[in-house]
């Protein structure tokens, strides 16, 4: 509750800020000082310790693994925030008012992580949804963001839409909201209620997550926003709304895992599929990432497949690994002149440092060992194979993990092996002091990813 | 001392002789490690020393064991060396076994090895000190691996000494290595040695799986109770090594390329020793042919038919080497004719008269070409006998050696064959008119030989004429000993018909063959016909003799050949047949599998899954119009599946 | 303790040689580390080969089953040992190339080995996988950094091979986790697995590919004759010395332990797979122009032979393996580096362009001679005595199969005295009309791998001594 | 009145409106056609409230069942007010810009 | 037929009427007034459900607020029938189809269940009262009242960064 409420006050705190304080670069400042707080007040949630100690008769769970997982999000919104708090007051004129709508966000994403109620659940998704709406169009004057914005928001509001008939029909079939009360057993009158409310609302948020089908509004809106929105959209808010789906369909539709789990198979390899190859031809290195996004994603769906502790844990770590890499690699990715592949050439030579964490950050994002993203992938494969069924699927997953290898290599050959005169704005050593710390945390997680877990199990 | 102790002494003495038969192998081991290692700082006559050295010291240690073996009694013995491989149950030690067979084999190595070795000293003066010394320790090397091959005690070290000698025989054919074409000879011998090789190989395994044993002894206690069919296998697959290592057809065309290498190299190797590892081996086998028929039958047919190809081939040829070539390939073919029909005493015999007759034979011709500045062809050759008197006399002797007629040592040994091929049921008769029609041959092929050489007036160029000398006393030495053995070597056999119990050789081979003999039946040839069949042959022969002489000293044929005498000038096409139907299409099928299966089928596929990988993201990214329009649509669709999936396995 | 400093020692040196950027320093660097591990193993080997020294175990990640547990068995001591002789005369055999970076150069080299020794310690499947790709990353690196004209797609084009390979590797191995008894990736608990035959035979073929690809064994080959013509040569000695080890190690102390019916059901379709490979390589070997695709193919088809060898369950045929494992890889380390030394020399590696070098460099000549004979399995080399075992091993599993296999044999002979006497006989032309003779350490690199041939060779016991424990265990297995 | 009938009704108004999202270009009429489909889902609740009141209220008439699904309903309505503000703004920026409501006017973005 | 039964189906027609034809009017002020029609008829089906308070609210916020800001914008960009972009008539015809599929899908698998064949709904009733709504909104529904705040905070924030002119 901490976290919700923090975050809301401070998106004020923010707002106000701007009103007062006419320098731009303040901004910053005090985005990190409220992530910080975030944290503190995170943690403070972690230790039982709440401002208002309430579950709100049911409406919100406190789980540790909920928790936790929002402890991953706080910790990468403050790299983001380190990272690239520059390039987001660069942006537009409305600095202030951007963190404020991400610090909004948060508190979406609180609300994602530690729903119990499905109108908690819908709540949350709008108010990551509306702000990041606002987000993409940021640069007013580019039609590219407009464009993104307007199809995000057309199909955002479609998607609502879908998820609102799923929860209306799972209320007809168990007149309830209550997650932890929907009691749901196959054989009901209202059987046909169930599937098809579990049906829509899975389509809404595989829209949300952007999986196949329903992921094409993914490469137009990331390629379209500015590049350090598209950093948060890809890495943060997509990890808080799988949580949100992972919670649902453990705790909700855990029982009737049979109605849907085929279902989810095939969004997940059609995600894995799609997102992989469609990868493959991208000159764009911003582009390249949406679908490389499209994929990781389709890897994050294997969690909500298997729905047991192993995909917990495997989320867990996933979301960590893969919104560092994300992070980190948009960072740099925001200070290069030329998004396409042919603009990191030669990288490595001009800026050793950088492209040795861009190289690491990939790393990840494709699987290699010794890198978080290994394991990441390692415990959400390892989640489906203990279902014991649809190992095809994950084979399917692997043969894709290596087409993955192939565009994100890509980007490793021209930095390392190609030559070329790849063109970087100046960057500051704090700023690469930063990267670094996020390179060793990928790799520390790659060796030890303990650390992070036993969390989950001593908590 | 009393007489007692005296002879326990001795024979501690003589046992300890048995047990250091390692020092045979270990000496010329040495000496190619000196020569090879030192070969820069040692001086020619240093090289030379040692090369021979070696090889002398290990002809003395031969005479002594070989004067053990000739004990009445005298037992194989078996002197274990150290554990090679001891796998699976299969135990293989270094051994080596010393008997009658080996002992006779080490001294013609060591001892006709020696007389080349000092031969050698000489022919090869003319090269740079380091490539003399390379030439010595390649011999060294070379005699060292027929000394493992015939003093192993399992078919696995006469298969290193097997392999061995097919090496040095590659290293030797190849040692003037700047000229192409003697390298291709030496990689001919090598592969055509291989082919025989993996023939021998199989055949080991089939030992394995049945005896369990690769040690002779084992091997040939148990071959009795084994089936015949089995045997029948294994004998010819050994027989395929042997086709390989002794120039059998089909595998025979290397020899006479063989005479690339240095013409003392042709004598120790293609002639004396190496070429004869085959019959070595299927003497050391015998019983094991004893008791599979079809093989015997096919190894006298296989002889006989290579005697009788090499023989016509010879007749045609006028390089001095290549008429002793396949000179040698027909004799070879008889040793296996005599294997063929059971005479393995009349075989090993005539390995051990042709060793000293071809050895002879080719150091005679290495002492023509030597006096003819590496000449070789004879139609550019003769009248040579006053100028090389040496060289003449003992080539003669040879000559006539291998013609056969007696009391030459040629005489006795051939004559024991074909006596025994005339016994052989059912076709003895086939046998004997062909064996007698390619002795014939040989006849006529060596007197021509020695005729166009030695004969007539010299045709060759006048400077070659003004060079003229009779070679040096290495060279000549050894031709008189070897004239000498080939003369006299022939009594250690004199067969029953002259003298009841004559026949030292076969008493003292006869543990070696004891088994056999056992087992074998025996046609005796009765006294009145074998006298005729002498006289037919010996009539013959020296008819032929006659007419060579008297035909090519006064007109000496210097053309080309022409009609039928072409086609046996040009080997019969062998060559070319082989060229036509392995090498091209072997080749083919190369450039093929490089060209097509490889680069367009298997790393195709491999390069086409990612071609495909990269055409599906051509293809899939237009899905992505850009229209919202579109988006919904394909989302709208995605509902109505899923719908319909959810329902469906509702219903089910 | 001996197996763990194996590990740390190249991986701590490889670490430190990035930061020595004077290019002499790094490279008498990396020869002291290599020194260093060549020494610690000799020691374990001599001194203490016992219990404490072949375990070790450390926890890793307890809740997941996975400790870093390492044990050196049999095999694994001898090729350990393998890879701790090579490195030190990889690095002295390529004392002269130049490389740019030589600090990033030696480091990944070093990192390499440790990967390496690490596939051949791991006692614990997980970490197993994770030291199988440890020592491919760095691979990648180097061939795509330093390689030749074509590297960057070669090389791409076989990480991502062995890549799927490895990935499907790993799908089974989370299997066969969740079958364990105590959940864990311990060998010991794997091999406990009780599985069905139908299991066993999907496993076999997750497990098989990956290491049939690294192998690699036909028709997974092809990467390996572009990979290892366009990377530099001492990366070549790598990888072909020494990574193609680890697909057959693999096979040894993975695959046939835990799937033994799997390997029952497919020995047919893998033993043929390899005899045909054998000499479908050969034919191609016979064929080239280039001396590394010359090397590769050959390599390839000694490679089948070994594969074949570990499928025909007998002793005789594993022995055979087992054994060829340590001489192939000094074999065809001693062909790389006449390979790079006529490379550096003349600038070629085109046969058909060379000629005649023995006149000028005899001492090259002949220690070639020496090692192509041992690459033609010639008696008393350390070669003849693997494949004669192989041999007879594949002989008793199948006639047919030792009889069409043995054909390699034949065409060793032929490809390689074509290679002799293309590059080293006949006479000199312009390219190797100025030819100098090697150097003294490149002598004593090439005089080190001479004499284990002959050792090995002509007394192979202490080898057949080392492997016969792992060899009964896989025996005992498949009864 | 059988329930049938009002789900009947609301599947077909938000069938209605998806249609009409596929079928218009115009930005405006596509997000009042996902107004239809909100408000399709507002009947269907109420609907559904109203049906689950029904199968209690025999039992416990004063039971509060039904009333979370009209205060969700209330809720959406809420979530679609904010959503109008920010959608009309973002059509508004559009129009700025390019001076159309077109949506296919737009795709840069595309492939 | 009862009373309720004619208003059911007449305001049913209504409002699947005044939604075909916002769907399918060329102008987009007609769209606008045709989709308050179907707020209309939707708030009497709320009345006969008896959820008085949400039939109240639906004509002030629905009709009355948002329909009028739709208006607004439209008035402000000043389209009519002639500007209104047309879309392909293939498009138009695979859209209808997909709308229509829908419909029959859900219809379809929904007339199977025989559970909701006999399940009535009837007039009358407390739920929709608004002290009862209201005392549940502030109570128990406590939680997403206050966070909507958020919601419309970051809505307006979103509206001035979007909608202020000269940046």
């Amino acid at each position: 509750m901490n976290l919700i409420l923090i975050s809301a006050l401070w998106g004020i705190v923010m707002m106000f800020s701007g009103l007062f304080i006419a320098n731009k670069s303040t901004a910053k400042t005090i985005a990190v000082v409220g992530a910080l707080v975030l944290l503190a007040g995170n943690l403070f949630d972690l230790s039982g310790k709440m401002i208002i100690d309430s579950n709100f008769n049911g409406m919100l769970q406190y789980d540790k693994f909920g928790l936790l997982f929002l402890t991953v999000i706080v910790l990468a919104l403050l790299f983001y925030f380190l990272l690239s708090g520059k390039a987001i007051q660069e942006v537009g004129n409305h600095s202030y008012e951007y963190f404020a709508l991400m610090f909004f966000i948060m508190s979406g994403i609180g609300l994602v992580a530690l729903f119990n109620n499905l109108l908690i659940l819908f709540i949350g998704i709008e108010i990551v949804s509306i702000p990041l709406y606002i987000l993409t169009g940021a640069d007013k004057k580019n039609l590219k963001g407009n464009e993104a914005a307007l199809k995000y928001f057309l199909m955002g509001a479609f998607s609502t839409g879908i998820m609102l008939m799923g929860i209306a029909f799972l209320y007809g079939a168990t007149g309830s909201f209550q997650v932890d009360k929907l009691n749901l057993t196959a054989n009901d009158n209202f059987t046909i209620f169930l599937v098809i409310g579990v049906v829509m609302i899975m389509i809404s948020l595989a829209f949300k997550v952007s999986a196949a089908p329903f992921h094409f509004w993914t490469p137009d809106v990331y390629d379209g926003a500015p590049t350090v929105f598209t950093s948060f959209m890809a890495s943060i808010v997509k990890a808080a709304v799988f949580i949100g789906f992972l919670n649902l369909f453990m705790n909700g539709f855990g029982t009737i895992t049979g109605k849907w789990q085929l279902s989810i198979a095939i969004i997940t390899a059609l995600t894995l599929f799609i997102g992989n190859i469609t990868a493959v031809y991208q000159q764009s290195v911003k582009r390249m990432l949406a679908y490389s996004s499209i994929a990781q994603a389709g890897f994050m769906m294997f969690a909500i497949f298997a729905v047991n502790d192993m995909s917990k844990q495997g989320l867990l770590l996933y979301a960590a690994a893969y919104c560092l890499a994300t992070i980190g690699i948009f960072a740099v990715l925001v200070k290069m002149k030329d998004f396409t592949i042919e603009g990191f050439n030669g990288l490595a030579k001009k800026e050793p440092l950088i492209a040795l964490v861009v190289t690491v950050c990939f790393l990840s994002l494709a699987g290699i060992p010794l890198t978080a993203g290994f394991f990441a992938k390692y415990f959400v494969l390892a989640a489906a194979i203990k279902t014991g069924t649809y190992l095809w699927l994950v084979i399917f997953a692997v043969l894709m993990a290596a087409v993955s290898v192939y565009y994100y290599f890509r980007v490793i050959q021209a930095m390392y092996f190609k030559e070329g005169n790849s063109e970087m704005a100046e960057t500051s050593s704090g700023f690469k002091g930063l990267l670094v710390a996020v390179a060793v945390l990928i790799i520390l997680l790659g060796v030890a990813p303990n650390l992070l877990l036993n969390w989950l199990i001593l908590y | 001392m009393t007489y007692f102790q005296l002879r326990a002494s001795y024979l501690t003495i003589m046992n300890s002789i048995i047990d250091l038969v390692y020092l045979v192998p270990l000496f010329p081991l040495i000496g190619f490690l000196i020569n090879g290692l030192g070969r820069k700082n040692l001086s020619k006559s240093l090289s030379g020393i040692i090369g021979s050295g070696v090889i002398l010291a290990s002809f003395i240690v031969s005479l002594l064991i070989f004067n053990e073996t000739r004990a009445e009694g005298f037992t194989a013995t078996t002197v274990n060396l150290f554990e090679f491989i001891n796998v699976a149950g299969l135990n293989i030690p270094f051994a080596f076994q010393v008997d009658q067979l080996s002992a006779l084999f080490l001294l013609i190595i060591t001892g006709v090895g020696f007389l080349i070795h000092v031969y050698s000293t000489s022919y090869m003066h003319e090269e740079a000190p380091h490539h003399y010394a390379r030439y010595f320790a390649y011999l060294n090397l070379f005699v060292f691996s027929m000394l493992l091959l015939v003093l192993g005690a399992n078919y696995l070290i006469m298969f290193i000494g097997w392999e061995g000698v097919g090496l040095c025989s590659y290293l030797l054919i190849g040692y003037w290595f700047k000229n192409t074409e003697y390298g291709n000879a030496a990689r001919k011998a090598f592969v055509m040695n291989r082919i025989g090789d993996l023939g021998f190989l199989l055949g080991l395994f089939f030992i394995i799986q049945q005896f369990g044993s690769l040690t002779y002894i084992d091997v040939f206690a148990r071959a009795q109770g084994a089936g015949t069919s089995i045997l029948t296998v294994i004998t010819l697959l050994l027989f395929v090594g042997a086709m390989g290592k002794s120039a059998q057809i089909p595998l025979y065309t290397w020899l006479p390329d063989a005479m690339a290498g240095p013409t003392p190299v042709s004598a120790l190797i293609h002639a004396a020793t190496m070429v004869t590892a085959g019959i070595y081996m299927i003497a050391r086998s015998n019983i094991l042919y004893t008791l599979a028929p079809v093989s015997q039958t096919l190894v006298a047919v296989i002889g006989l038919a290579t005697a009788i190809l090499a023989a016509t081939i010879a007749l045609k040829q006028n390089d001095i080497k290549k008429v002793l070539a396949y000179s040698t390939v027909s004799q070879l073919g008889y040793m296996f004719l005599g294997l063929g029909v059971g005479a393995y005493t009349g075989a090993v015999f005539h390995v051990m008269t042709h060793a000293f007759f071809k050895a002879l034979l080719f150091l005679g011709a290495g002492s023509v070409i030597h006096a003819m500045h590496h000449e070789q062809d004879i139609r550019k050759m003769g009248g040579l006998a006053k100028k090389l008197p040496v060289t003449h006399w003992t080539f003669l002797a040879g000559c006539i050696a291998i013609a056969g007629i007696p009391p030459f040592s040629g005489f006795f040994s051939k004559d024991e064959i074909l006596v025994h091929a005339f016994a052989a049921e059912p076709f003895g008769i086939i046998y004997y008119v062909i064996g007698l029609a390619g002795a014939l041959m040989t006849a006529f092929y060596m007197f021509r030989l020695y005729a166009m050489t030695f004969k007539g007036t010299f045709r060759g160029t006048h400077e070659q004429e003004h060079h003229l000398h009779e070679s040096p006393w290495q060279m000549t030495v050894p031709l008189i000993i070897l004239a000498f053995l080939a003369v006299v070597a022939g009594f250690v056999g004199i067969p029953e018909l002259f003298a009841a119990d004559a026949h030292k050789l076969e008493h003292y081979l006869a543990p070696v063959f004891a088994a056999s003999t056992d087992i074998a039946e025996t046609h005796p040839v009765s006294h009145e016909t074998e006298y005729i069949l002498l006289a037919v042959s010996i009539t013959l022969i020296v008819v032929s003799i006659l007419y060579a002489l008297n035909r090519f000293s006064k007109k000496p044929e210097t053309g080309e050949a022409e009609g039928f005498g072409k086609i046996l000038a040009n080997k019969w096409y062998v060559d070319e047949l082989y060229n036509n139907i392995i090498t091209k299409p072997l080749n083919g099928l190369g450039a093929f599998s490089n060209r097509f299966i490889e680069k367009s089928g298997i790393d195709g596929l491999v390069n086409g899954v990612g071609k495909t990988v990269q055409w599906g993201g051509r293809q899939l990214r237009l899905l992505q119009s850009g229209q919202v329009g579109n988006y919904v649509l394909w989302m709208v669709l995605g509902v109505l599946i899923f719908f319909v999936l959810a329902i469906t396995i509702l219903n089910k | 303790m001996t197996a763990l400093l194996l590990i740390l020692i190249p991986l701590i040196g490889g670490f430190t040689a990035f930061f020595i950027k004077e290019e002499k320093l790094v490279k008498m660097w990396s020869l002291a580390v290599a020194f260093a591990s060549l020494a610690v193993m000799s020691y374990g080997l001599l001194f203490a080969y016992n219990l404490d020294n072949k375990v070790f175990v450390a926890e890793w990640l307890p809740q997941f089953g996975s400790s870093f547990a390492l044990l050196m068995d049999g095999v694994s001591s001898l090729l350990c040992l393998l890879t701790v002789v090579a490195y030190p005369i990889i690095f002295a055999s390529t004392w002269k190339s130049k490389y740019t970076a030589p600090n990033s150069f030696y480091g990944l080299m070093l990192l390499t080995q440790a990967g390496i020794l690490g596939v051949f310690l791991a006692a614990d499947g997980l970490l197993f996988y994770f030291f199988w790709e440890l020592a491919l990353i760095p691979v990648y690196f180097l061939c795509s950094k330093w390689g030749g004209e074509k590297r960057i797609a070669v090389t791409f084009k076989f990480f991502i091979y062995t890549f799927v390979g490895s990935l499907l590797m790993l799908v089974g191995l989370i299997y066969l986790y969740y079958q364990t008894a105590d959940a864990s990736f311990s060998m010991q608990s794997l091999y406990e697995v009780k599985l069905t035959v139908t299991q066993q035979a999907w496993l076999f073929w997750l497990f098989f590919i990956a290491f049939a690809v690294k192998m690699p064994v036909f028709p997974f080959h092809t990467w390996q004759p572009d990979t290892y013509e366009q990377s530099p040569t001492a990366v070549t000695m790598v990888l072909s010395a020494l990574m193609v080890k680890m697909g057959l190690f693999a096979v040894v102390r993975w695959l046939i332990p835990l799937f033994p019916a799997g390997a029952l059901m497919f020995d047919n379709v893998v033993i043929g797979l390899s005899v045909v490979g054998m000499v479908y390589a050969s034919v191609l070997a016979m064929q080239q122009d280039d001396l590394k695709r010359l090397v590769a193919y050959s390599s390839i088809a000694h490679i089948g032979l070994m594969s074949a060898a570990l499928f025909v369950n007998n002793e005789s045929g594993m022995q055979g393996a087992m054994i060829q494992f340590f001489s192939h890889g000094v074999n065809v380390l001693g062909m790389w580096i006449v390979v790079e030394l006529i490379e550096r020399q003349f600038g070629t590696r085109k046969m058909s362009e060379l000629g005649g070098i023995a006149q000028k460099a005899p001492a090259l000549a002949i220690l070639l001679v020496v090692v192509a004979l041992a690459n033609v399995a010639l008696p008393l080399t350390n070669a003849f005595v693997g494949e004669f075992l192989m041999f007879n091993g594949l002989f008793k599993f199948n006639i047919w199969y030792a009889a069409v296999g043995g054909l390699s044999i034949i065409l060793s002979a032929v490809y390689t005295l074509r290679m002799i006497q293309k590059v080293f006989f006949g006479n000199e032309n312009a390219v190797t009309v100025n030819t100098t003779e090697i150097n003294w350490y490149e002598k004593t690199s090439l005089v080190v791998i001479v004499a284990a041939i002959f050792i090995m060779g002509i007394y192979p016991k202490p080898v057949f001594a080392l492997v016969q424990e792992t060899v009964t265990m896989i025996l005992g297995i498949f009864k | 009145m059988p329930i049938n009938y009002y789900i009947f009704l609301a599947i077909a108004l938000f069938s209605i409106g998806v249609a009409g999202v596929l079928t218009r270009r115009n930005a405006i009429i596509i997000f009042m056609c996902v107004e239809l489909m909100l408000n399709a889902v507002n009947l269907l609740l109420v609907a559904f409230s109203k049906m689950h009141y029904e199968n209690v209220v025999m039992f416990n008439p004063t039971s509060p069942v039904g009333t979370e699904a009209q205060l969700f309903v209330f809720f959406i309505m809420v979530v679609a007010a904010a959503e109008v503000s920010v959608g009309l703004a973002i059509i508004v920026m559009m129009y700025r810009n390019i001076h159309s409501v077109d949506v296919n006017f737009l795709n840069r973005l595309k492939h | 037929m009862s009373i309720t039964e004619i208003l059911f189906w007449f305001l049913t027609a209504m409002a699947v009427g005044g939604a075909l034809m916002m769907v399918t009017s060329k102008n987009p002020v007609y769209s606008v007034l045709w989709l308050i029609v179907v707020f209309f008829a939707i708030s009497g089906h709320y009345i006969l459900l008896n959820a008085q308070f949400l039939a109240v609210v639906n004509i002030i916020v629905y009709a009355g607020a948002i329909m009028v800001l739709f208006l607004f914008v439209i008035m402000l960009m000043n389209m009519n029938a002639d500007n209104e972009p047309q879309k392909n008539i293939w498009l138009k015809i695979a859209g209808m189809i997909a709308g229509g599929c829908l419909l029959l899908v859900f219809i379809a698998a929904i007339r199977q269940t025989e559970a909701l064949q006999i399940q009535k709904v009837n007039t009358g009733g407390q739920t929709g009262l608004i002290h009862l709504l209201g005392k549940t909104l502030f109570t128990d529904y406590v939680l997403p009242f206050e966070i909507s705040s958020v919601l419309f905070l970051s809505a307006m924030v979103g509206a001035v960064v979007l909608g202020r002119k000269g940046d």
